[in-house]
This record gives C-alpha cells, structure tokens and sequence, in this order.
C-alpha cells in the first residue's frame, strides 16, 4: 500500500506518495491563510478552507467525521501565516490518528489544544523575525537602492523569499513527519489520552491569557464630584485588572454553551460595544 | 486619460492587497511592482522606485511616531505614488496626499472585517447543512469582494481626487468611528467563548484561571503564558500517567496476581 | 448652657460612631443627622448644612493630599461642626477646629482597639469555661465602653475648648505614639499564626510558602493570591479525586472483581 | 418536619420556617460585624457573638460541637461589613452538614478555609463598591444640597440604603440555600473530604499572602558607616522581602501550636514592638 | 634594597590573597597585617594604618560609584600601601598608583579563572582514571600557581615602577579583554548543562522551564526561585505519597483482603 | 561499635569518636572552598578536594562508590564559602546512607538537587550578611581606629572572627545531625525515593532560572537602518527574553549528554565568545 507512512532502517521516514502529494497542496494552501480574517475567529475560517480538502482525503470512508473536523477546526486560530506550516502538519498527523481510532476513542480536544498552545509561541517568533527583522532589513535595503532609482532592488526579492518558503514547506513536513511517527505510537501506548489532557491544559491556559491581553473593554467614562476624579475605569481595575474583558468571555461561553445562536450572541457583543460607546462609557 | 489611469492605479493597489496576504511574499518583496506601475501609466521607473523609497521613508517615520488615527500606509503609499506619477508631482506632496487614503482604507477594512465575522456564522451554517459548495462559494465571494473592495476604493479615489476623499473622511460622523473600533475590540470574546467551548471541561478551570492571572496581574506575553501553560500540561501529565501506572498495575494484579511490567510504555517519554 | 451643649454633642458624636458601624448605615447616609444636632442646639438646620457641607468639602481634600498623621475625620469633622454651631463661627473655623480632636480621636481609637485586643484572650477563655454569659456580658462591656468613651471625649472636649484638647495631644510623648502603631502592625502576625494552626497541615506548606513568595516578591494583592489560591485548590482537589477514583476502583475490585463505576458521584464538578 | 430545607420540582429550595427565622436573625446580627475588632483577630469575635444563637440552634442537641466551633470560628476574619452574608451564610449551611456528621468525619478545616480564602475577594469587592464608588457619589451629590441647605438631602438616604441591605439580606440567603444543596451532596458522594482539603488549601495560601502584605515590620533603623549609608531594612530585604512579618507569623505560630498562652504571645508582641520601637530600630 | 621591599611586598600581597578566602578570615580582620608590613619595611606602623585607612576609603569610594571597568581593589590597595611606604608618598598618591595594578590583577584573575576552568577537565580525567594521587598534585600546582602569581606580580610592579604597570595595562588590545569577558560570562552555561545531566529526568522538564520563565519573564532572584523550586519540590513529594499509598494499600489487599495501614510512615513529614 | 551516631535517651544524637575526627576534618578542609574556582564549575573542584577524604571514608568499602561520588559532586557549586558547613554536613550524611543503601536503591540525584536547592539561598543569606553587613561594619570601624593610626584595631579581629566560625562548625556539626537522624528514618521508610525527586526538583528548577541570571549573553550589535534603530539584543528579548542564555545551555546540556567530551564543548563555548566579539555581535 502506499498510502502509509514507512519507517526504513535508519528511522527515518518516508512519505508516501499519497502523503506527498498531500503535503503539496497543504503548502499552497497555506499560502491563503491571511485572507479575510474575522474579529471572532481571525484566522478559523479559512483553517478550514486550507485544511478541507485534506480532511475530505483523510475521512474520505466517514462523511461524519469530516464535518465534525470541520465544526471542530473553524475555532478561533491565529499565528504568523509564514509559520502556520509547523501547525498545520502536526494537526493533519493528528486528523489522521482520529480517522483511524474506534469512534469516540480520540479526544479532538487534543487538536485544539495543540494549535492554541503553539499558535502563541509561533506567532512570537514569527512576527519577531518576519514582519520585525527581515521586512526591516530588506525594506531598509531596498530604499538605498530604489532612492537612487536603481532598478536591482528588483533581484532583492530573491534573497527575500526564501527563508519565508523554507520555514513554510520544511516546517510543515517535518512536524507531520514528527506527528505521524509520535502521535501513532502514543495511540498505541494509550498515552493520547493523557496527552490530549495535556494539550488541552496548556489551550486553556493560553485562552485565560489571551482574554487578558487580546480582548479589549475600554472604559472612558470619568467625572468629577466635587473636585474629586471619578474614573471608571480604576474602579474596576481595583477590582481586579481585565475584569471586564473576562466577565464578557465567559458570558459568551455560557452563552454558546447553551446552546445560543452564535449570530445573536456576536451581534449582541457588537450592540454592546456601540451603545455603551454612544452613552458615552466605552471609547476608542 | 484620467480613466485609464484609474483603473491602471485600481488594478495595481487590489494586486498590491492580494499579494500582500499570498504566502506574506509582498513582506518581503519590497518595490518589485513599483516599476511596473511606472511603466503602465508610461512613466519613469527609475522616478517612480525614488518616490516610492521617498514615500516608504516618510511612513516609516509616521510609524516611528505612533500615529493619532491608525492608518493603512500600504495602500495609502500606493494611492500616493500613483497620484505623483499621474501628476507629476514631488514625494512630499505624495505622503500629503496619501494621509488621507490610508485613513479611509482603515474604515473600509473594518467594516470588511465586521462583514467577514458575521460570516463567520453563515459558513458555520453551511457546515451544519454539509454544504461544501455553498462554503467555498461564500470564500470566493469574500476574495471577490476584498479584492474588487481596494480596486474601487483606489479608483474612484483618483476619479474623486484628495479632496473629495477629505471631504468624504471627514464627514464619517466619530462615535460611528469609535463604536466601531470597541466592537472591533470586544468581538475577540465570542472567539475566546467558542475556544472554550471546544476545549472546556471542569478540570481544567484552574488552569483557565491561572492563565488569566498570569496575563492580568503579571502582564506576562502569550509567549510566556503559552510556555507556562505548557509547564501545567506536562505536571499533569506526568501525575496522570502515575496514577494510570498504580491503576493498570492493580488491574493486572488481580488477573494475573504477579507485578506488572510498566516499563513497556514506548520511549517517547522516557528518553 | 455649656454643659448642655456639651452634653448633646456628646450624645450625637457617640450616636455618629455607632451609626456610622451598625450595617455599614451611616456610610451611605450622608448629612442625614445633621438638621438633628442643629435643632437639639436650637439653631439652624440649613445652617448647619452648610457649615457640615464645608467640613466635609475640607476633609475630602485632607484626605487626598494624605495627611501626616491619620486623622479621624469622622469624629473631627462632628466635633468642629459642634463648636461652629455654639461659637456661631464660620466653616473654616470649625475645620481647624477639628483637627487636633481628630488626631486625638486616632490615639484613644488605638488604645481602645489594644484593650479589644487583650479583651480576646478574655473571650477565649470564656469559651473554655463555657460561659455564653460571661461571653455576651464582654461584649456588651466592650460596646458600652465604645460608646462611653467618644460620649466622654466629645463632651470634656466642649468643656476643656479646643485649647485644652491641643494641649494635651502635643503632650502625648511620641515614642509612645510610635510605638503603638508598630505594634498595632505587628500584632495581625498573632492572627495568622492563629489561623494558620486551625487549617494546618504539613501537606499544605507548600501552599502556605507559594502565598507568601506572591506576596512578597510579586507584591500581588490578596484579590489575586485568593485566586491563585483557588488554582492550587481546585488542581488538588482534581487530582486527589483521581487518585481516589482508583483506590475506589481497586477495592471495589478486590470485592467483586469487576470494574467499579466511578461516574455516580454527583454531577457538582462534572458539569 | 419543618426544620427541613425542601427542594421543590423546579429545583428551587423553599427554606423551612425554622431556617427563615435562623435566617433572619443572622441578617441582624451581621448588622453588628464591624464593632469592637482587634488587632489580632479584626472582627473574629464579632463572628461569634453574631453567629452564637444559630450555632446554639444547629448544634442544640451537642454542647461539644458548639463549643467548638465557637472556639474554632474566633479565629482572625476580615471583609467588608457589607458583603459578609454571603460568606455568613455558606459557613452556616456547612456547620449544619457538621452537625449531621458523625463524629470526626467532617473536617472542620474547611470552614475555615473557605472564610479565609472568600474574606479577600469580597473585601475587595466590597470596599471597592460600596466605601469607594457608592459613599463616594453619596456624600458628592449630599454635599451639593448641603452647600445650599437644601434639607431634601436626608432623602438621600433612600437611594444610598438599598445596595446595602439587598446584597446582605439575598447574598445570605442564596449562598446558604446553594451552601445547603451541593454540601450536604458533596458529603454523601464522599467528595466533601476532598472539598476540605481544597479550601483548606486556599486558606494556607491567602494566610501566606496575608503575612506578605498584612504583618508589618516597619524597620527605621540606619546610620553611616565612614559615609555608606547602612539601611537595616534594606539589609533583610536583600535577605527576602517580608522575611520579617514571616519569621514573626511563623514565630507565633509555632509558640501557639506548642500550646502557649495566647495572651502571652500577644503581649510579647506588643512588648517587641515597643522595645524596638524605643530602641530606634523600628518606627511608624 | 628594592629587590628586598619589592619581596616583602611581593609577599605581603601573595599572603593577602591566601588570607583572603581561606576560611573567608580576611574579610573580617581588616588592618589586621598593616603594621606587619610596616614593620618588615622598616616605617612606623602607625603611619601605616593611617595610610591603609586613607586607601580603605578612597575604595570605598569606588565602589560605591561603581568604576568603568571592574578594579580588584584589595590587591591595588596592598600594592598602594606598599608603594607609599617605600618612597614615602601621601596616601592620595599611594590611591592613584594602586589603581592601574588593580585593573592588571582582574585581567591576571580572569587568566587564571580560565586556567582553572581548563583544569577541570583534567580534575574529571583523574577521577575517570581513579587516581587521587594525581588530582591532588593538580591542586597543589593551582595553588601554588596562584599565591606565585600574585607574588610576582606584585613583585614585579614593585621593579617596574608605576609608569611600566601603566603602560603594559594599555598595551592589552581592547577586543581580547571583552572576548575575555564575554567568555566568561557565557561559560556557567557548561556548568548548567553538567548540572542538568545530572538530575536529569523528562518528568522534571516541566520544573525546569517554570524556573527559566521565573527567572527570565519574572526576574526573580535565586532565592525566590529556590523557594518555588521547593513548593514544587514538596507538592509532588505529596502527591507521590498520595499515589504510593494507593498503591501499597492495592497490594497489601492482593495478598491479605485487609487494608492497609499506611499511618506508619515516620513522623518525619507527618508532624 | 563507636562508629554509629546513637540517640540518647532525651533524643540528642551523639556523635561517636569517629563522627567526630570526620566532622573536624570536614570543618578545616571547609576553610578552602573558595580557592581555585572555575567558569563552569565555579567550586566543583575544592568541593571535591575538601570532602575526598571524608568520601574515603564513608565508601572505604567500596571504591567504586567512591570514585562515583567523586565525579558526581564535581558539579557545578557556589556558595558563601562561611555558610558551606550546612550544606557539606547535610551532604556527608546523605552519602552515608548512599554507602549502606543496596546497589540502585538510593538516587544519587537527591545529593544533587539538594546541594544546588540549597547553594542560592544559603548565598543569599551568607553574602548579605558576612560580605554586606559584617564586613562592612569592621572594615567601618577599623578605618576609624586606622585613621589616627591606632594599633588597637588589630583586637577589632576578636569580635569579627567569631560569628564565621561558629556557623562553620555549629552549622555543619547540627545539620549533619539532622540528617543522619532523618534521612536514615525515610530510606527505611521507602519515603526517600520520593524525597529524592522532590530535591531534584528543587535542583531543576533553580537550574533553570540560574541560567535566565547566570548565564551572560550579551549582545551589542546594533546598526541604522534608513535612521530606523535596529538593535539586535532587542529582537531577541521581544522573542523571549533569556533565549540566548537557554539555548546555549540546553545546547551544552545535549552535547554532554551525547557524550560529547566536555573539554571540547568548553572549548566551544569560549571559541564561540571570543569570535561574536571580535565580530562585534557581543561585548562587554
Ligand atoms: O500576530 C500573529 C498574526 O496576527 C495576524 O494574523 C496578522 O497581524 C499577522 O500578520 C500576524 O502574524
Ligand atoms: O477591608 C475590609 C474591611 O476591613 C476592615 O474591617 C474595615 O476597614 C472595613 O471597613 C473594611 O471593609
Ligand atoms: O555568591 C556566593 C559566592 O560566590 C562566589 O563564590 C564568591 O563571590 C563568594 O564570595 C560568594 O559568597
């Protein structure tokens, strides 16, 4: 068969030319994965739009199963699109774990775990060296050369690339290799279990984090009593920093947890924000 | 004339959105077009790649500084290279000209960032329905949509010109503006909800909690958070496998009554 | 005519202390007893408003600025309204009026919380003997001498004038002042030592040590450390329960032999 | 039997007139929390004089139990005034489980630690919103019409009573209504050991912070040393910031634990201040 | 006659630099030696002391400033005080001549840092080969290597005067002192990985990173960091026992039916 | 036999007339600690050299333990030379119970993780106190004497000697005590597995943040881009701060484990600091 994975002697691995071919469109898929974000899931939808043909290759016995991949996967998601290869690989490892799993064996927690535990870290390195270092120095260099008018500056483009396409296809290679080796191996030693416990620990930690540092509730509203500032605000930064911001997610948890329609839960979020905002309480 | 060169300067500023985004290639791809421009609309390469470094500087600076209002620099440096080379003009008049424009294209991309979210929930649907098609049709027509969106914005801008287009900013009325942006801010929370949703089980609460501390009180980076969220995972663990050990160890025990062999488990973890 | 008056600024600074206590009332009554003292003194109650409306005023920016030494404000501002409605004095009078008595009111506050203090060695022992009499005679004690003692302090204060109060605070040695406040901050170790040998457990020192080291290297408020103690909480209780759930499994099994069910046990953390 | 909570079909539980009336008294009682507080136990004392007859009531039938949990509930306890039916009514509904249980199978700790660990948040809470926000906006508005005489001003108080009374009266009854419905549950899953240990365990931690941040050792001590000026404070602070307040709340502690006399270790303290107070190493 | 005072001399510094850190007695007998000194170069001890002082708090002085480029004051200080004496200078002078030759002895301390560091090396080869014998010689040789050193040094400033100190100090290239100290600062990182290999264990990575992001996000000091290592420490010693309790408990009843009695662990954590 | 420890009656452990020659020997080969220190290991060596003899002594039966604990304490050390016996005593008496231990049924890491627990705040309270505090108070005073030449200050050594010598001795001599009494009872309880791994995890964990404190990297290369600052340290702290530090001590940490030879792997990293600065991309 070859559509398997093999091991030869030395460890390692080879894939498939059905892997392979896999792994191609994977790569120029990703490419896509900066368009159209939303507020609400930045990056999710088009995750799923990248990943769909992949998933259908991979669940292409269980129709099921590969909606629920895609149910599951449209999930908040967003990185430096040069490094989501590295994610992406170790997530289609992961698909394919669950695609062979007895039904309700594979907890997919794991996967969502996974790609919020390395979003984070990767977008860190990503936009550092990316957008900070590399864009700087190769915009630097090209406005010596185009102030001048030099038309070179055109040949720049083929020192630029390369590291961004490197990182995107080896990246995204290895990482599935990695999973496709561990990932089976620890389905087997009954180890996924804890390790989807694992991975889903460190996405809800980095979910608590990011209500702090990503969602915002700007209050402006402050008045004076008597010659005294009141500043809303402080109020409830004495309370507890970020309050606001996590009393609002976990409204929206609750929410959806029970089953409310997503539309009215995101408009309501949206009415919020503009009728505090006219009544004067929140401000940009 | 002036038609033609609104759709040449359409074509180039909905290109330079497109391939801005492909792959990131126009990160690192800097002036690579700017001549092509300069040849569409029959001018001098070599002046347009100096008022484009020109333009490119002086962003920089507005970068450094921190702007009042956030702006698209991007596509205004575009709009402003296009508008020096269809008028002749010099690169200071370039960035006065481009302010504005890149202005504006902050609005229009928040209001395309508000249609996209409630997508969001229009492509959830079509995966309800099991409806591939209408999913991909949805993700085209927002392609198509962005992209014609830049091409308008850049082509009526030349056919208005700047001072249609301070006319047309400066009439947004600003709580408008403002609203738009908290939303903007507060929309974050539904995609936290639904990442919770997916992952959440009364275990982990703890660990939600200290996530949310660590961010809070100590201001610490996602880098960090993540990392230490990491630390959490692997405790755990490693305390689960523990307790599996005694449970499955038990378990052989009274089948078999002998001491199992734990020590089988793979290497993965045992380097 | 004097010992009148002192004698209902008396009462109404006593009643002022228990009031502004009992449910946190006079908190949230601002103003509300004044008209009442005015007319018991036979004078104006818009009058007194306004003279009352001036301390307050005052003492709102004393406590901005962050006196030198705490102050009662409370009392202070009682007592100086009580002088400007006998005096028929002006607003800024009665506020510099009040502050000597307010920093007097500070030392007797001191002291009387020492003797409270000494009182619950008192109480604990009434507790031994069993004594509910004993117990509630304490306290009611202790309230009658609260009370007694700022009926007493407003009335000699009347009597003696504001002179005589400023007299004797200047004569209160200050080591002695000093060294009442530091042990005043001292004593609250008494407390946690008390606290920590109810809930002690050696188990627990890890925890006991993790507060303390966000205390007091991350100066984090105790919001936050409650919080974390919640965290560590919870992730025990998390894992006890696992390992519980095998003990529970493994006798079960010694018993009958089969895999016990373990997900009977209530749905309180299993939402 | 009306000495019963009840849970009616719609899970809502209709407290039995009996309960009513404990619960009554102790909305008047916690009137009195703030009075007579003490250095060493702030408003301990006051807990019990306030909780005595519904612990009398709880523990009718066992004057042991009642002892001992005055004995065990004199120990330090700070919140606001305002907040703590809340806090008053859980620890009632677990001193009722208590009683229920048999002989040593209730771990007491957790009484305590659940005070210890709720008295933090809901001061910080409570003294935010109510001495902060709402005295603040009270005595604002109260001193406009005072400026002016405007006597209207006594009908201020109408407005500036309700929050007060509403949270004492309902945060009571609720939390003692969810107190008795998922305690006495926990105790018959065999969770509540657990339980206790878990809030025990807050309890220690917020004991340590508090140390960090409650206990002073305010160290004026210095002098030059040939033109270097000798700090005493910072000398430990190098050593460990607070190592002070630690060495003297583990100090007491210990001598407690060992069985000394209270008073004596109180006074010793006070007597340890004074001394280093006049020998100029510590100072306010 | 200098080769006689640049011996003394270069003695007196040697057995400072032993007397230094042998039981750490040096840094608590200050002047203890200076009329020694004194007294083998024939001046008057008192003036000694007077000159030793002076020095003492001109060092003093900078450190507290905090000096361009680290300066081993004790040695310089010796060097000062033996130069004043022997051509009978002011103790100003005798600061200004200590200072070069204390900047020569931290290049001297860090070469011979970077020798010992070589020879550790060795140290491990003599334990691989079992040869006590060997390791021990080595020893000696660093010593003895050490006290010379600082012999000769000073010895030699002595024959060279001032001026020949000075401008050999100015002669070491710029680019070898900082490739010196950065080495030096870079080389712990060796001696964390040998420490890691020894306690080495996949279950306490998750401990070592926390310590890392404590350190590092958190800029804790050692100590705290320490004292989270043992809240982590005693947490897991906890619930190891927790676990191991189960499980001897499960064993006792595989062979007895009966359960166990774990409570006779020891008091050692049980107090 | 008199070379056990015995437990007298009141539970004071007495040291035999062995013990003792050891404790003495210990105690003045102590005095040498801060000879000879080196970059990587800063007092492994004189570690090593002061407790040879008395390593000889305890495995005088087995050569091979001998030679194990030699190389295993040649681990990197540092502490306050004066403050050493607490440790060095602790350390002897776990060795001792190495030495009775069966073959692989004491973990050695336990020494390790207790010696580098211990080191950083031993540090801490050793330095601030004899090199701050003491110190500085009789070089203070000895000036004053010095000053006008008085030959007095040579008896200001009598009161500045004592305190170093009696936590050298009382420090080791109690806490080998401690831990011949305890450590003996918890191997025979199966409790010091447990207790072995607890301390390296104390050990691992100062190791990680030593290296965020201890290990320099420090980077200097900085250049304009189009009048754009562009400073290199900056970009790795936005990264995380600490990264170089990490990676080049979990690189070391790799080489050594592969078996890499450790003078090479020195020889690495001084290469490796001499040649980043004479490129100018490190510096001091
Ligand atoms: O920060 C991660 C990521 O966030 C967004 O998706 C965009 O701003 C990207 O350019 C960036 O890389
Ligand atoms: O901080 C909680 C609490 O502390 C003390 O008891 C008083 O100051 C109260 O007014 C306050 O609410
Ligand atoms: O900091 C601990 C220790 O470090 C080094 O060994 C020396 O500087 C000592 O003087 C110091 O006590």
């Amino acid at each position: 068969m070859n559509n398997k994975t093999t091991t030869t002697k030395d460890n390692k691995m080879q894939l498939s030319s059905e892997e392979m071919k896999m792994t191609k469109k994977l790569f120029w898929r990703n490419m896509w994965l900066g368009y159209c974000m939303s507020y609400t899931r930045q990056q999710g939808v088009a995750w799923d739009w990248i990943h769909a043909p992949v998933y259908k290759k991979i669940y292409k016995d269980d129709p099921d199963k590969f909606w629920e991949a895609m149910k599951r996967n449209m999930e908040f998601y967003n990185t430096t699109p040069n490094m989501n290869g590295i994610v992406s690989g170790l997530a289609v490892s992961m698909e394919q774990e669950n695609a062979k799993a007895p039904a309700d064996t594979f907890d997919t927690a794991g996967i969502s775990g996974m790609k919020i535990g390395l979003m984070g870290p990767m977008a860190g390195i990503g936009d550092t060296f990316f957008a900070g270092v590399w864009s700087l120095i190769l915009t630097g260099i090209g406005i010596g050369f185009a102030k001048s008018g030099n038309l070179a500056v055109m040949l720049l483009s083929l020192v630029g690339l390369p590291p961004n396409i490197l990182i995107r296809w080896y990246g995204q290679k290895y990482s599935y290799k990695l999973g496709s080796k561990y990932i089976s191996k620890a389905v087997q030693d009954g180890l996924m279990t804890m390790f989807t416990r694992a991975t889903s620990i460190v996405g809800v930690t980095v979910v608590g984090g990011m209500i702090a540092s990503l969602v915002k509730f700007p209050l402006v509203f402050k008045t004076k009593i008597n010659g005294t500032e009141f500043v809303l605000q402080k109020v409830f930064d004495q309370i507890m920093p970020g309050i606001l911001p996590l009393l609002l997610s976990v409204g929206c948890f609750v929410l959806l947890r029970k089953g409310k329609n997503p539309v009215l839960v995101l408009l309501g979020v949206v009415a919020l924000g503009f009728i505090l905002t006219f009544l004067g309480i929140t401000g940009a | 004339m002036l038609l033609y060169q609104a759709f040449i300067i359409g074509l180039y500023a909905a290109w330079g959105k497109w391939f801005g985004i492909y792959g990131s290639f126009g990160q690192v791809m800097p002036f690579f077009f700017t001549p092509v421009l300069a040849i569409l609309l029959g001018k001098s390469p070599v002046d347009a790649l100096m008022i484009d470094a020109a333009i490119a500087l002086a962003f920089y600076g507005v970068m450094q500084i921190g702007a009042v209002m956030p702006q698209d620099t991007g596509f205004g440096g575009t709009l402003g290279l296009g508008f020096a080379l269809i008028l002749n003009q010099k690169p200071a008049i370039a960035v006065a000209l481009a302010v504005p424009i890149s202005m504006l294209a902050v609005v229009v991309w928040n209001l395309l960032k508000f249609w996209f979210t409630t997508n969001v929930e229009v492509f959830d649907k079509y995966i309800d329905e099991r409806n591939m098609k209408k999913f991909n049709r949805l993700w085209w027509i927002q392609m198509a949509v962005y992209i014609l969106t830049y091409f308008l914005l850049a082509f009526l801008a030349v056919l208005l010109g700047t001072h249609g287009i301070k006319a047309f900013v400066t009439s947004i009325p600003k709580p408008f503006l403002s609203g738009l942006t908290v939303a903007a801010g507060m929309l974050p929370a539904v995609g936290m909800g639904m990442l919770l949703k997916y992952v959440w089980n009364i275990e982990f609460l703890p660990f939600f909690i200290a996530g949310f501390l660590l961010g809070a009180y100590l201001k610490l980076p996602i880098m960090a958070i993540s990392l230490f969220g990491v630390v959490f995972g692997l405790i755990m663990f490693f305390i689960d496998r523990h307790i599996n050990d005694v449970k499955k160890s038990n378990q052989a025990q009274a089948v078999t009554a002998g001491p199992s062999t734990d020590d089988d488990e793979g290497d993965f973890f045992n380097e």
